[in-house]
């Protein structure tokens, strides 16, 4: 399949500024985007569990270039959603999918294996991988180390797609039942903000979790960062730095696909993606929407309906 | 900044519970307060003056007034601050009387909260920009809504002062419910006698454009400049043809149409023309009761017709006119009185509402002026009049007052008298209200002069003797009695409501009607006639229940307000519109997406899409501001720093 | 603790006198609170000051005074950002923050013996203005000075009020200029680069100094080449965004080269050899 | 000092100013008594509300968080409340998530003639936040740094 | 002359140092380690780096420069007088468990900090109050290269004491005379064997051998020079960059700050935060003008600025202490060494006579 991949891209390179994909990164645990300009990067092309990256990140500030993009699912939906807000055209962009497996969670890893920063060789095939380190070897089964939005995904193959290599996967769940929220707030409120305020503390501010969504399409003008208007102050406090998280998830609110990238690229581990997934539950209850598969539709909070038949605000 | 603080006492409506002296001293230590004091009536002369003194004497560039409401006040003082040479928008209100001395007396928590309000209004006012209101074009014409007597008097009043009028009218003729009645009070004088001549003006002024059988489907713009779309509804005759010589109406064969103009008494045809005084004088087809347009047979209407003017295929029409100013005059509908079941709920053909008898008593009416009874034809002998009829009665949801029953019900047992010399009128009534010029001696007139007999007490009810007569029972509270009387005919005073439709037309105009229908006046008492929609005027009981001479004093009270507008060289707008930092601004059009007013356009800057509002469409809302992730379309005067600004101020201390 | 200054410590200062130069322009008056202080002050021609709005921040202008005339040091600002507007919301009498004198400063031991010419747009005058009135006040120690100062329109001239004292000075020759004719104007219409070469200056042991907006100073220099200047005798001030003002945050370097302390004042022979990020 | 003696808290409230704004005026004008805890942002609809408004508030020490504007169909502006609504529903879900009880947060539409009911929400909604009690503040510095301050490691205790 | 600490005293070394020290060292937090106050009974994570260095200690992510108040005149409230405070807090503070690179970051924050013409008080404050014991890398992981920029996994720069683990406990060395008073100071340190002596060296050259050969850096101010122009270059290698601030926060070498004002009412603060270089706003002016516009003049300036401006100014002392972070925490895996490599590699065009 990664050859089907790869020579659909060399097909369509000529036509392009460059494709981007994953390669091999910093060691074998690691991939990292790959930028193919010439047929002979696409050699270095590679898909599995390791494609953790969603590179829809890019495609606003490639506005003017013409590109083509890897995609997973997930992927898929974050480039949807960018359609949808005109961010890009689609003509300037196309899209090459696959049916994927699932990603794995680094931290995950580093649970299971604690020498993950020794690793020397990794395999993966369709059972999972095989990590060895400095020490020992370790087999892992996907399903251990697998993220857990892939333990949830609907859409293991691109919703939209130029060029779509391999055969169609099934979902793994049809619904997301939410489960991983339902189990937090069963605890009382004052848990909750106590497990915020610990959580919370040690962000670094690195606004890695902003700049690696892709629907933060702000981001040089983000209200993080300025004095016009003056939402957040620079203090290292839990209050600016929640108060960030609520900002991003509220404009994020009817967009987020739920991608995860925020709470992967967290240096600190810090669980953001919770506040969206709550967010995700509450605008599908509302408005039996889901973001990122229909670039034509207008989303719900950019929309109104005289009469709101989950709402019931005349109740208070 | 060197903000300035006026603290006022209202008299003792705020220094009653508050004490402003303490919150002046508080106001003191507000960051970049200059001078804080506390002064008797801040609004009065003397207390303006004392706040141009003082902006002189402490070179103040802002102004804080802690006093009422700024929907009563904030342009006053903005003029206070112009006469003084500073930017009137460099102020700032606390609202310290309607939203804390008056709801509570708690004199220590209302100190307390009113310098809290003086603390986010001087927050506020240190995040104002001094604003300057740009300049626009007026469109000096004028849509009346609605051709009863108040809208005929705002529209002669303008035209007269030489503007263009569009009126609208629901019904084919205008006049109105005036046009209906027989005499007016209390001067008992022809009602179509002083109406009809105003009715032909309108119809013969060179500056008024009618649009009859037509109603108001659309508002877009602004004060100044809206677009008025009119719906010319399908009457199936050409007018520009119709001379209005009514042969269609004598040939007509459908004889089952309601005659609503003589309130459904007496017969009606399909095609119609509602009374020989109608303006425009031109038949309309009733398409529900047209043989043709139902069963597509008859069509002597078509064939009959001198002029050809029948026009079976005539659809809706959209048509658009753009004016400058819009005055409401919509009037009342009757209540719905067959929900009192007591008196019947609409059984008995001999009891009837009170405009229904005005009919009957006009020459014009279905009955030529003789006062004959539905049931039978016979001429009554005793007449019930029973009155608050939907009126001061919380159980049908009308709990207020009508204002003019009592009046035309006196008119009225004054006029059977006149009709009919040997009967006798009885009136039940709740109290008499009849505060008007010569209205209570018109009352008495009635009683005294005319021997109507006055029972004060409600009626329990209303049923037939089955001599074909009705018993009306009651109580009489005076006497402290059950009475009985015997009854000819029954009239029921039925109270004014909304006019249909009411809240829908309220939509399309943006300004608020209350739970009743009524259009929301701009002040209860200063502003009767004005909106809170710029441009936006109301005539007559589309407001609240109101008699002729209040309609026509609203009719010209508006009129005066357009002409007053259209006065001016140009219009001001708010400049507290929105504003795009274009470096800020990504381009990603959810401002243009949300913005109700279409004022935000997609520009390029550079070879980058932009938002840029244009300011004179600008309302204020502020939707923009609040879609805008980055923040960076702004409301002038409420942009988020300001806001964020009042939230802190509340919560951080 | 440790014994060393903190660099980061603004001297409280109060503004004296405002002065409305353009409609975007304000010239703030300023004197130290602690007299001793004032007293001592001292700076060179070209040095910059950092004022402080506690509460809104600070923000780097040069020190537009003369270091000869020390009755206050004064700052021409013009509304742009934060600081700079609620600069323009003061008043006399209130208090604000100084850090000065910081950066480098124009050669102007070096210069002495030369012919000046000064090139200035807009509120690039502002720096300029500090060494012209330096040299004026020591008049004898330079040779012929011109000055070329334009602005796109006459109500954008700063220092209008001060024109007739820098033209009756000996030797001197001040040149006007706007971008287009305008009622009442008696001066030069034209743009600055190309009245300069009008006046056509000897570049014959001249120093050149100029200052203004970056396109006009891409023209004005290539002008000064074309007289025959050399790099070495073209000096001019940068602007970059700074923070701390002595050298420790970091954002405003060109290379190894650090505005806030190595410059603002570089000659252009200086400027060549750092990596090209203007 | 919004929290006056411990007998108040400190409640936020953002009114249109066309419809809930007058309302409040009208309730005042008629001289409802209301508790005095609430205090009155003016915005000119409440299609201006951002919900991080809101949030803000809570992160600012707020207890409890008002919004009212005119009724659906009603808005001066046409469109505003319904596009308010849409967004303070989602807001109000939201904040559980963040450990703050929906309670706290309620919104509303009053009528400019609606004085009675403006006093009823009042009442209603203060009397609502008074149940529930104060919220703890959101420390504004680090945790760690408060540590190093009171001289106790606070992470130990929780 | 070496001391030996038992892994199981080692809690209580810290408790005792805690006497004269506010005690940091790295626990975890989720899946993050961090530096934190140390208290009795914390489970500390030594075996890996930690994911944020002790950087914070000596240079918090925010710290007050100052405190301001603005005093109304009780006669005139018009005329306000401004108070600022700078409040002095440094106190003897102990950073314990960092690495060998961690340590030898703090040079370059001297470098940065205290041998220039203007000196940080407020670091300077802290730094001298501060005592660092390090523990020497006996493992390297993949991202490891303080090799390549100068460091070793068992360097001595910027640390007081190096603690070698070895079976059951630690070799402890005295750098400085901070570290001998240290190592003095308590009963729980021991004379080392020289059994002991002898395993920890071993183990610190296995950790030698295990990293990877280090290139010549010599010539990188030249080649960076040389590349400052090739904007192709530097747009290929910041392509997949997503500017965040991961990699300038988490750096033991990044120094860049900003500066801040808040104010509530009459109060307020100037605080100093960490800024990150690849952020646009860093050198945004407020004209719209940027001279670092895109993220390939970004990186281009943080690569310059470690490999070639820094060691222009330090005598040759690379910003840069090979601890990995940069790449290990990046959500993109881009990786510094690859950067710096492929710009050695990169071969110039030939001297261009009209470029002086």
């Amino acid at each position: 399949m990664l050859d089907k991949l790869k020579e659909s891209i060399k097909a369509a390179l000529p036509e392009l500024d460059f494709v981007m994909g994953w390669g091999m990164g910093y060691d074998p645990l690691h991939a990292t985007p790959l930028y193919m300009y010439e047929p002979e990067d696409v050699d270095n092309l590679v898909w599995g569990p390791l494609n953790v990256h969603n590179l829809a990140v890019h495609l606003p500030s490639l506005k003017g270039k013409k590109v083509g993009i890897v995609v997973k699912g997930c992927d898929s939906r974050s480039v949807v959603e960018l359609l949808q807000e005109g961010l890009i055209n689609r003509e300037d962009v196309v899209i090459f999918g696959a049916p994927c497996n699932g990603i794995v969670d680094m931290s995950k890893i580093r649970k299971a294996v604690p020498d993950a920063h020794f690793v020397h060789s990794v395999e993966t095939d369709d059972n999972g991988l095989t990590i060895t380190t400095d020490k020992d070897t370790h087999k892992l089964s996907l399903a251990e180390v697998m993220a857990d939005k892939c333990t949830r995904c609907r859409f293991p193959n691109a919703v939209v797609a130029d060029h779509f290599v391999g055969e169609k996967r099934e979902p793994t769940v049809e619904n997301d039942a939410y489960e991983d929220l339902e189990s937090f707030e069963s605890q009382g409120f004052e848990e909750r903000r106590d497990f915020w305020m610990t959580e919370m503390d040690r962000c670094i501010r690195c606004y890695a979790c902003r700049n690696a969504c892709p629907l933060c399409v702000c981001r040089d003008h983000c209200v993080a960062q300025s004095r016009n208007p003056h939402w957040v102050s620079q203090r290292d406090g839990v209050r600016d730095k929640f108060m960030f998280q609520i900002i991003h998830a509220m404009h994020m609110a009817g967009r987020c696909t739920e991608c995860g990238e925020c709470e992967r690229a967290c240096p600190m581990d810090i669980p953001v993606l919770l506040l969206k997934r709550k967010l995700g539950t509450v605008i599908h209850d509302l408005f039996d929407y889901d973001s990122g598969l229909d670039a034509e539709a207008r989303p719900p909070l950019l929309a109104f309906k005289l009469e709101e038949e989950s709402i019931k605000e005349k109740d208070w | 900044m060197r903000i300035g603080v006026f603290i006022c006492h209202c008299g003792s409506n705020i220094e009653g519970t508050v004490d402003t002296a303490e919150v002046s001293r508080i106001a003191r230590d507000y960051p970049e307060v200059a001078f804080a004091t506390d002064t008797m009536y801040a609004c009065s002369e003397p207390g303006q003056d004392g706040i141009i003194e003082a902006i002189g004497e402490h070179k103040l560039d802002g102004v804080v007034v802690a006093s009422c409401t700024p929907r009563m006040h904030e342009a006053t003082f903005r003029n206070t601050l112009e006469r003084a040479g500073l930017n009137p928008y460099m102020f700032e209100m606390a609202n310290i009387r309607e939203h804390v001395s008056w709801i509570g007396k708690d004199r220590e928590a209302n100190t307390n909260k009113a310098a809290d309000l003086v603390r986010m209004a001087v927050e506020k006012l240190r995040r104002n920009q001094p604003l300057i209101a740009k300049e626009f074009d007026i469109n000096r014409r004028v849509l009346v809504i609605g051709g009863g007597v108040a809208g005929i008097q705002a529209a002669l009043d303008c035209a007269d002062a030489g503007l263009e009028v569009v009126m609208v009218e629901r019904e084919s003729t205008i006049g109105g419910k005036m046009a209906k009645l027989d005499k007016t009070f209390p001067t008992v004088d022809c009602s179509s006698c002083i109406l009809g001549p105003r009715m032909v003006e309108i119809a013969q002024h060179p500056n008024i454009t009618l649009y009859a059988c037509s109603e108001v489907d659309g508002v877009s713009g602004y004060v100044g400049n809206f677009s008025v779309k009119i719906k010319k509804k399908a009457r199936y005759v050409d007018w520009d043809k119709c001379t209005g010589c009514g042969e269609c109406v004598e040939k007509c064969p459908s004889r089952k149409a309601p005659n609503t103009f003589d309130e459904k008494i007496g017969p009606g045809r399909a095609i119609n023309i509602p009374f020989p005084q109608a303006i425009p004088k031109k038949a309309t087809i009733n398409a529900e009761y047209c043989i043709k347009l139902t069963k597509g047979k008859c069509g002597t209407c078509e064939k009959i017709c001198p002029s050809n003017a029948i026009d079976f295929q005539q659809q809706d029409e959209i048509i658009t006119e753009e004016v400058g100013a819009v005055v409401a005059a919509t009037g009342y509908d009757l209540f719905d009185w067959t929900v009192y079941e007591e008196y019947g709920g609409g059984r008995y053909p001999d009891v009837i509402t009170s405009l229904q008898y005005e009919r009957l008593l006009s020459a014009s009416g279905p009955t030529g002026g003789h006062v004959k009874r539905p049931s039978d034809g016979k001429e009554p002998k005793n007449v019930v009049f029973i009155q608050c009829v939907g009126s001061r009665d919380k159980s049908v949801g009308r709990p207020y007052c009508s204002g003019f029953c009592c009046m035309y019900t006196a008119k009225q047992a004054i006029l059977t008298k006149d009709h009919i010399p040997d009967s006798t009128s009885y009136v039940f009534y709740m109290d008499i209200r009849a505060p008007g010029k010569l209205y209570d001696e018109f009352t008495r007139r009635a009683m005294e002069e005319y021997g109507a007999q006055y029972i004060r007490g409600r009626v329990a009810m209303v049923y037939p003797d089955g001599k074909g007569n009705m018993i009306v029972r009651g109580a009489d509270t005076l006497m402290g009695r059950q009475v009985e009387v015997q009854a000819d005919l029954v009239v029921l005073a039925v109270g004014v409501e909304s006019a249909k439709n009411s809240p829908q037309l309220a939509e399309k105009l943006r300004i608020s009607y209350d739970s009743y229908g009524f259009f929301m006046e701009g002040h209860p008492k200063l502003k009767p006639c004005e909106t809170n929609t710029a441009g936006v005027y109301l005539a007559g009981a589309c407001q609240g229940p109101k008699d002729i001479p209040a309609s026509v004093a609203q009719g010209s009270a508006a009129a005066s307000k357009v002409i007053g507008l259209f006065s001016k060289e140009k219009l001001k707008s708010d400049p507290q519109t929105a504003n795009v930092d274009i470096k800020r601004c990504i381009g990603c059009g959810k401002c243009v997406l949300t913005c109700p007013f279409g004022a935000i356009k997609e520009v390029d800057f550079r070879g980058q899409p932009k938002a840029e509002v244009i300011e004179t469409v600008c309302q204020g809302c502020g939707i923009c501001s609040s879609t805008c992730p980055q923040g960076a379309i702004q409301l002038r005067h409420f942009t988020d720093n300001q806001i964020l600004a009042e939230v802190e101020a509340i919560c951080r201390f | 603790m440790s014994k060393v200054k903190n660099p980061y410590l603004p001297e409280m200062a109060t503004v004296q006198e405002i002065i409305q130069e353009t409609h975007n322009i304000k010239t703030f008056r300023v004197t130290l609170n602690n007299e001793e202080r004032m007293k001592a002050f001292s700076f060179k021609p070209g040095q910059v000051g950092q004022l402080s709005v506690f509460g809104v921040g600070e923000s780097t202008f040069v020190i537009n005074s003369s270091p000869t005339r020390m009755d206050y040091l004064q700052f021409s600002v013009m509304q742009a950002g934060e600081v700079t507007t609620r600069l323009h919301t003061l008043q006399p009498g209130d208090q604000i923050g100084v850090r000065a004198p910081l950066g480098n400063w124009f050669p102007y031991e070096d210069m002495k013996g030369k012919d000046v010419v000064i090139v200035g747009g807009g509120i690039g005058m502002a720096p300029l203005r500090t060494l012209l009135l330096y040299m004026l006040d020591n008049r004898d120690d330079y040779g012929k000075i011109t000055v070329i100062y334009g602005a796109r329109s006459p109500q954008d001239l700063t220092y209008s009020y001060e024109f007739e004292e820098w033209r009756s000075a000996p030797n001197m020759n001040l040149v006007l200029t706007v971008d287009a004719e305008a009622p009442g104007w008696e001066h030069k219409v034209g743009l600055i680069p190309n009245i300069l070469l009008e006046e056509n200056p000897s570049a014959e042991n001249t120093v050149a100094i100029t200052c203004g907006p970056p396109i006009m100073i891409k023209f004005t220099l290539q002008a000064l080449k074309k007289l025959g200047f050399e790099d070495e005798n073209i000096y001019t001030t940068l602007e970059k965004r700074m923070k701390c003002g002595v050298g420790l945050c970091g954002r405003c370097n060109i290379g190894t080269s650090y505005v806030c302390i190595d410059g603002p004042v570089y000659s252009f022979a200086q400027l060549r050899k750092l990596p090209n990020e203007l | 000092m919004p929290v006056l003696n411990g007998r108040e808290l400190r409640i936020v409230g953002f009114l249109c100013n066309w419809c809930s704004y007058g309302g409040a005026d009208t309730a005042g004008v008629a001289r409802f008594d209301q508790p005095t805890d609430l205090r009155v942002i003016r915005v000119p609809c409440s299609g201006r509300i951002d919900p991080l408004f809101i949030a803000k508030a809570f992160m600012n020490g707020a207890d409890g968080v008002l919004v009212s504007g005119c009724h659906p169909r009603d808005c001066h502006y046409a469109e505003g409340n319904y596009y308010a609504r849409r967004r303070l529903e989602v807001f109000k879900q939201f904040i559980s998530v963040l450990g703050i009880e929906p309670e706290r947060f309620e919104y509303t539409w009053v009528s400019a003639s609606e004085g009675q009911r403006w006093q009823e929400v009042v009442t209603k909604f203060t009397n609502q936040v008074h149940t529930l009690g104060p919220l703890a503040p959101i420390p504004e510095v680090a945790l760690s740094q408060l540590a190093q301050t009171t001289g106790t490691d606070i992470r130990e205790e929780a | 002359m070496a001391k030996y600490l038992k892994n199981d005293d080692l809690g209580q070394w810290l408790s005792e140092l805690g006497a004269d020290y506010k005690v940091y060292a790295p626990v975890q937090e989720g899946d993050s380690i961090a530096f934190r106050p140390f208290s009795k009974g914390k489970a500390l994570r030594i075996d890996r780096h930690a994911t944020v260095g002790p950087k914070e200690i000596l240079f918090p992510a925010c710290e007050e420069l100052l405190r301001f108040s603005y005093q109304k005149d009780e006669e005139n409230p018009g005329r306000e007088n401004i108070q600022v405070q700078v409040e002095e807090n440094a106190t003897p503070t102990l950073i314990f468990g960092s690495r060998p690179c961690d340590a030898r970051g703090f040079d370059v924050f001297d470098g940065a900090f205290t041998q220039c013409s203007v000196k940080d008080s407020y670091y300077i404050a802290r730094r001298e109050q501060a005592a660092v014991v390090s523990i020497a890398c006996t493992r390297t992981e993949n991202t490891c290269f303080c090799n390549w920029v100068g460091g070793a996994p068992d360097g001595t720069n910027g640390s007081d004491v190096l603690l070698t683990p070895i079976q059951e406990g630690f070799v402890a060395e005295s750098i400085t005379e901070k570290g001998e008073a240290l190592l003095a100071g308590s009963n729980l340190l021991a004379e080392a064997t020289p059994e002991q002596e002898k395993e920890a060296k071993a183990l610190r050259a296995a950790a030698h051998e295990s990293l990877p050969e280090a290139p010549d850096f010599e010539c990188m101010p030249e080649q960076l020079y040389g590349l400052f122009d090739n904007m192709d270059f530097w747009e290929k290698q910041s392509a997949k960059c997503i500017s965040c601030g991961a990699c300038t926060y988490l750096c033991p070498t990044c120094h860049c700050f900003n500066i801040t004002d808040e104010r509530q009412g009459n109060e307020g603060e100037r605080l100093r935060t960490w800024d990150n270089c690849m952020s646009r706003q860093f050198t945004q002016e407020a004209s719209g003008h940027n001279p670092r516009s895109e993220k390939a003049y970004r990186l281009k300036n943080r690569v310059g600025h470690k490999f070639c401006y820094f060691p222009e100014l330090h005598k040759g002392h690379i910003a840069c202490v090979g601890c990995g972070r940069c790449i290990k925490s990046c959500p993109v895996s881009l990786d510094i060494r690859q950067v710096v490599t492929s710009a050695k590699e990169c071969r110039l065009p030939a001297e261009d006579n009209d470029n002086e």
